[in-house]
Formats: C-alpha cells, structure tokens, sequence
C-alpha cells in the first residue's frame, strides 16, 4: 500500500488533499489501511522523500540533506524578489481580496504593471472577481502554487503580523466606507 | 496642546523593536547630524532604494528614532526638505510625489500652530493622524514582506518533487452507446439536401491533368536544367490552371519521374529524372 | 550516494545526460561511486521508480504495476462524445471505408485533426489503405475495438436506418464514380 500511496504522490504535480486520496482508495480493496500508510509517511518519509503538508492536501519533497548537490543541479535559480515585488506580493496575501488602488495605498507608490506580470508569471496571484465599486476594479489574491512556493499548509500559516491587524481594519473601514 | 494619543496598541519601532523607542522631546537637535549624513555619492543610490517619498519618510524617522505615533512635524519637515535640496544641488532626478510630500508635511505643521476646536475630539484632530497611518501601514506591509521573505521558498531552501512520468493509462471510455452512433448518422441523413461534394471536375481539355502532367514533363525534358516552378507554368496562368499544375507537379514527383533540386539559395528547382532511370508515366492517375 | 543521485532525478524537470550527472559528481567527494549507482538504478530501478534512458538523458518513471491506481488519479471520468465526433464516428462506421473529404461532405463543414485524432486514440478508427487519386487521401474504416465497444459481431450488424440505404447508395454511386 505504501508503494501505491507513493506512486499516487510522484505522479502528480498538484499537492493532493486527503479527500482526494479518499476517493481513490477507500472503494479499492488493494488500497486497505492507506490512511495508516500516510501517517507513517508523514511522519517517517521515505528515502530522500519527505511527505509535508501543504497547500490543503499533501506533497513529496526531496528532504534537506540533499540540497548542496541539489543546488549544484539547479543554479539557475530564479532570480530573488526584487524588494517591490516582495512588498506587492505581502499585501495582496495580507490583505486579499485587494485592488490595485488598494495595494498602492498600502505601499504609498505606484505599483508598476510589470510587478504584476511578474507576479502571475510566478503563477502566484490571480484576478478573483472585482470589487462593486466605479469602475469594477480587479480583486487580487493568491494562488495555491503560491502556498506551495512559501510551503504553506494554508493562508492562516501565514506568519503573524503584531499590530497589522488593527491597521489593517483601520484601513479597510476607512476605504470601503468612504462617509 | 495635550500629547495626542495614537488610538492603536502596539508601537512601531524598527527596525529593533526590543530598543525603546527614544522620547523625542528635547533631543531632536542631538538626533539631527547623525540622522543627516550622507556619504557622497551616496545620495543618489540611496534615494534610489526608495520606493517612494512615504518610504523616505519611514526611514528618517527610524533613523531619528522618532514615535510614529508623535511625530515630531517641524523636524522631519525639516530633515526631508534637507534630502530634497540635496537631491536637487546634485541634479538628481525626483519624481513630483517627492514635492507632493513636502506640501502635505507644511500644510500638517501649519494645522498643529492652529488653536485646537474646544469641542473636537483630540484624535480627530491631530492633523498627523492620516500621515501616521499611512506610515503605519507602509510599516505593516514591510514588516509583512520582510516575514514572507523567511518563510522556506521551493528552488531556495527545499525542492519538490518534479512529478514523475508513468506510462501512458487507459483513456476512459466515452460515454456514447451505439444508439448515440445511429441516431447522429440519422440525424445526417435527415439534413437537408447536402452541396454536391467539393471536387472540381476538370472538363476542359487544356485544363486535364494528365495533359498537364505530359506538358510538364517534355517541357523539363526539352532541356535537362533545374526549371524553376514560374518557368515550368504556361503563360497566362489562372487560379484554376496553377491548382492543375502544382497537382501534376506533384504526381509526377511521386512518380519520380521528376525531381525537386535544393537551389542552395533556400528554394527549389525541378528537374527531369534522367531517362536511363525513368520509369513509366501513369498518366491516368 | 544512491540517495543523491534519486534526489537530482526527482528533482528535474528534464531528463539528466550522463555528462550532467559527471559535471555535478566528478569532483565532489561524496558521489564517489555514482557510475556504478547508475547502472545499478537502471537495471533494477528503486521501489516504485524505475530509471529509463530516454532522448536527452535518464528520467525515472512509475513502475506500470501502478498504472490502475495511477489511472484512478489521473484519467478523468467518463464524458459522452461531442456531436461533432459522434458524427464522424457515424459516417465513419455507416460509409466505410471513407476519405476526409467525404466525411466533410456528409457532415457539411470540416472534420478537425483533433476529432480524427480522438477516434483513432481510442483506437475506434484507423486508416485501411489510401484511395488512389490524386492526393491518395487516407481511407477510414472502423477498427475490432469499435465492434468490441459496441457489442457487435460484425459491421453488418449495424441497425439498418429505413430509406438512410438508397440515399447512401446514390451518394456512393456518384461520388465514386464521376461519369
């Protein structure tokens, strides 16, 4: 059962979630005790591979012991995030679903087209509707490839903020309820 | 004037928020020539690194150890109008946010000498409040960028597994049932008389393709050289004749009694097949 | 050593060239050996991975013993075929054997390469021979997995469509024969 639960776990490029794994193995007798069989992966892993959760289902990833020779394999690394892009990409996780109107207000400059594109290249945001405002501008937020680049089992993980909470509110009160 | 209270906890004091935050009073003029210098040159590249006047703004008070929440006006005014005639002896180029910011930070100083309504709420009042929070927030989202930055990144601090290929899987059955098979060929039959089949039927004598296909070949024939495709069509060519005669072209080059020649100039010439080789014409293909 | 060599396999997008894998391991002391690991992972491959030489270089790939599961995961559910396929999959079966062109003429507007693509990946279809005139157009004809799909002994086992037989005898008889 390991073997197939692997198998299910290297094939696929997505995490895959629990419901998933469910509604393949539990009508299939070959499949008996896979849930036992994903603990013990998640707990132990498997050679080079360790099982971690993320993005809302699970995914292989090869453990850290490996990353000097792996580093060596891929050294065309993506370029690191220019401090713009960075600061464009932590509001739109912060405070999704935000307009680009909105972004800029948090940052204080205007944010450029190009940051944008970069930043759906990356596949990690996306356009998720549109405010009711004149208009309609874009809702932006993030995408699950980017939980899974920042291995994040889900937005709450992002990491706690002391005080951005009650700015943020101020913010949003002040902007959607223009008196 | 009483000491304006900032409505939110938390204070914001990068980047070490374990210092204090040092108190402001009495002690802007010490604070200044630190704050001030500049490395020359440096100027240039450290504007640069600003993402804008707000930033700028951030910056010097953190430099000055100031309280975001009592922002000493008359001082940071200072010190930023200082940066900005820096910026402009040394003919750096300033985005027009830069003055915007400038014209905001006079206007707040003016409101602060005017005397305070009696009856408003001293909060409401502080004419600092929109520029604090508008630091705050620009602190918020560094400090949130600056966290996004530590989290383990795929390609940087751990690698996922590239997905693995498998052999290729059954493709599942379609649902279709013969009854589907037989009432679309029904449905076909029941349409509307169909357009005759789209195939030209060439009665014109000069315009049959077994004559073409003679023409060409004793045309390459009368003279054993490369032709090229304009030479080799009759004068006067129509859509209809040029249709024929890429199609004898083509039959004869199946038959291989012509041969396509690369003219090393990325084209292409014909050429009879040497008679020796020759095989017999069909020409009623 | 083993497990090093698993981890740039599992980690790469493109399948690894032995010079890539000498360039990485050549001169690090820690993959001495790697050759002889090589060979070892192509011939018996590692749990459900198997090391396959392929253009460009080596890529591991599930063991097919995995393939029912993998299949469970991967290959979507059932849908019923398009109108446009249906159709060409009849005048295929009712007109065999049939060219492109008359199967564009029995349908009325042109058959898409992927339509005929289709047909032929479910191995339905398949070309018998080419009908010579010029251009020799490919001749269609049903495959046994057809009949074998469908519950049918033979193609004459077809239901008949009442009055369909003399229209599809005449259109036969004049294309076929242009006089």
């Amino acid at each position: 059962m390991r073997e197939a639960l692997l198998a299910l776990f290297l094939s696929s490029a997505e995490p895959l979630s629990r419901e998933q794994l469910a509604s393949i193995c539990d009508d299939n007798p070959d499949c008996a005790g896979w849930e036992a069989e994903l603990d013990t992966l998640l707990a132990v892993g498997e050679g080079v591979l360790q099982l971690v959760c993320v993005a809302g289902g699970y995914r292989l990833q090869i453990h850290p012991r490996h990353n000097a020779i792996l580093a060596r394999l891929h050294v065309e690394a993506p370029r690191p995030l220019s401090k713009a892009t960075l600061e464009t990409l932590a509001v739109i996780a912060y405070q999704q679903p935000v307009t680009r109107p909105e972004i800029e207000h948090w940052r204080g400059v205007a944010v450029s087209a190009q940051i944008m594109q970069q930043l759906q290249d990356r596949g990690w945001i996306m356009v998720a509707g549109h405010r009711e405002t004149p208009g309609r501008p874009a809702l932006w937020v993030t995408t699950s490839q980017f939980l899974e680049h920042f291995s994040l089992v889900s937005l709450a993980g992002l990491p706690t903020i002391i005080g951005a909470a009650e700015a943020g509110c101020e913010e949003e009160k002040g902007r959607r309820d223009p008196s | 004037m009483r000491p304006w209270v900032w409505p939110m906890s938390g204070a914001v004091s990068e980047p070490s928020p374990s210092a204090p935050p040092m108190q402001v009073h009495g002690r802007r003029l010490e604070a200044l020539p630190d704050g001030l210098f500049i490395p020359p040159g440096a100027l240039e590249l450290l504007l640069e690194s600003f993402a804008g006047p707000l930033e700028l703004l951030l910056w010097l008070i953190r430099r000055n150890r100031m309280d975001i929440r009592d922002i000493p006006v008359a001082e940071v005014t200072r010190q930023y109008l200082l940066y900005l005639h820096e910026a402009r002896r040394r003919n750096l180029e300033l985005a027009a946010e830069y003055l915007l910011m400038a014209a905001w930070l006079a206007e707040i100083k003016v409101r602060m000498l005017l005397p305070v309504p009696p009856a408003a709420d001293d909060e409401d009042c502080d004419p600092r409040l929109e520029l604090a929070r508008r630091l705050e927030a620009l602190a918020t989202v560094q400090r949130q960028a600056a966290a996004l930055h530590t989290l383990p990144q795929a390609g940087r601090d751990f690698w996922s597994v590239y997905p693995a290929t498998h052999s290729a899987l059954p493709l599942a059955p379609p649902l279709v049932t013969l009854a589907d098979v037989v009432n679309a060929w029904q449905a076909l039959l029941l349409r509307p008389a169909r357009k005759p089949p789209l195939a030209h039927t060439l009665t014109n004598q000069h315009m049959g393709l077994r004559q073409r296909m003679m023409e060409l070949l004793l045309h390459c024939r009368r003279e054993p050289r490369p032709w090229s495709f304009i030479e080799i069509l009759p004068p006067a060519v129509d859509r209809l004749t040029l249709a024929v005669s890429l199609l004898a072209l083509l039959e004869l080059l199946r038959q291989q009694a012509l041969a396509l020649i690369d003219d090393e100039e990325g084209g292409w010439r014909i050429a009879a097949v040497a008679v020796a080789e020759e095989r017999r014409v069909i020409f009623d293909a």
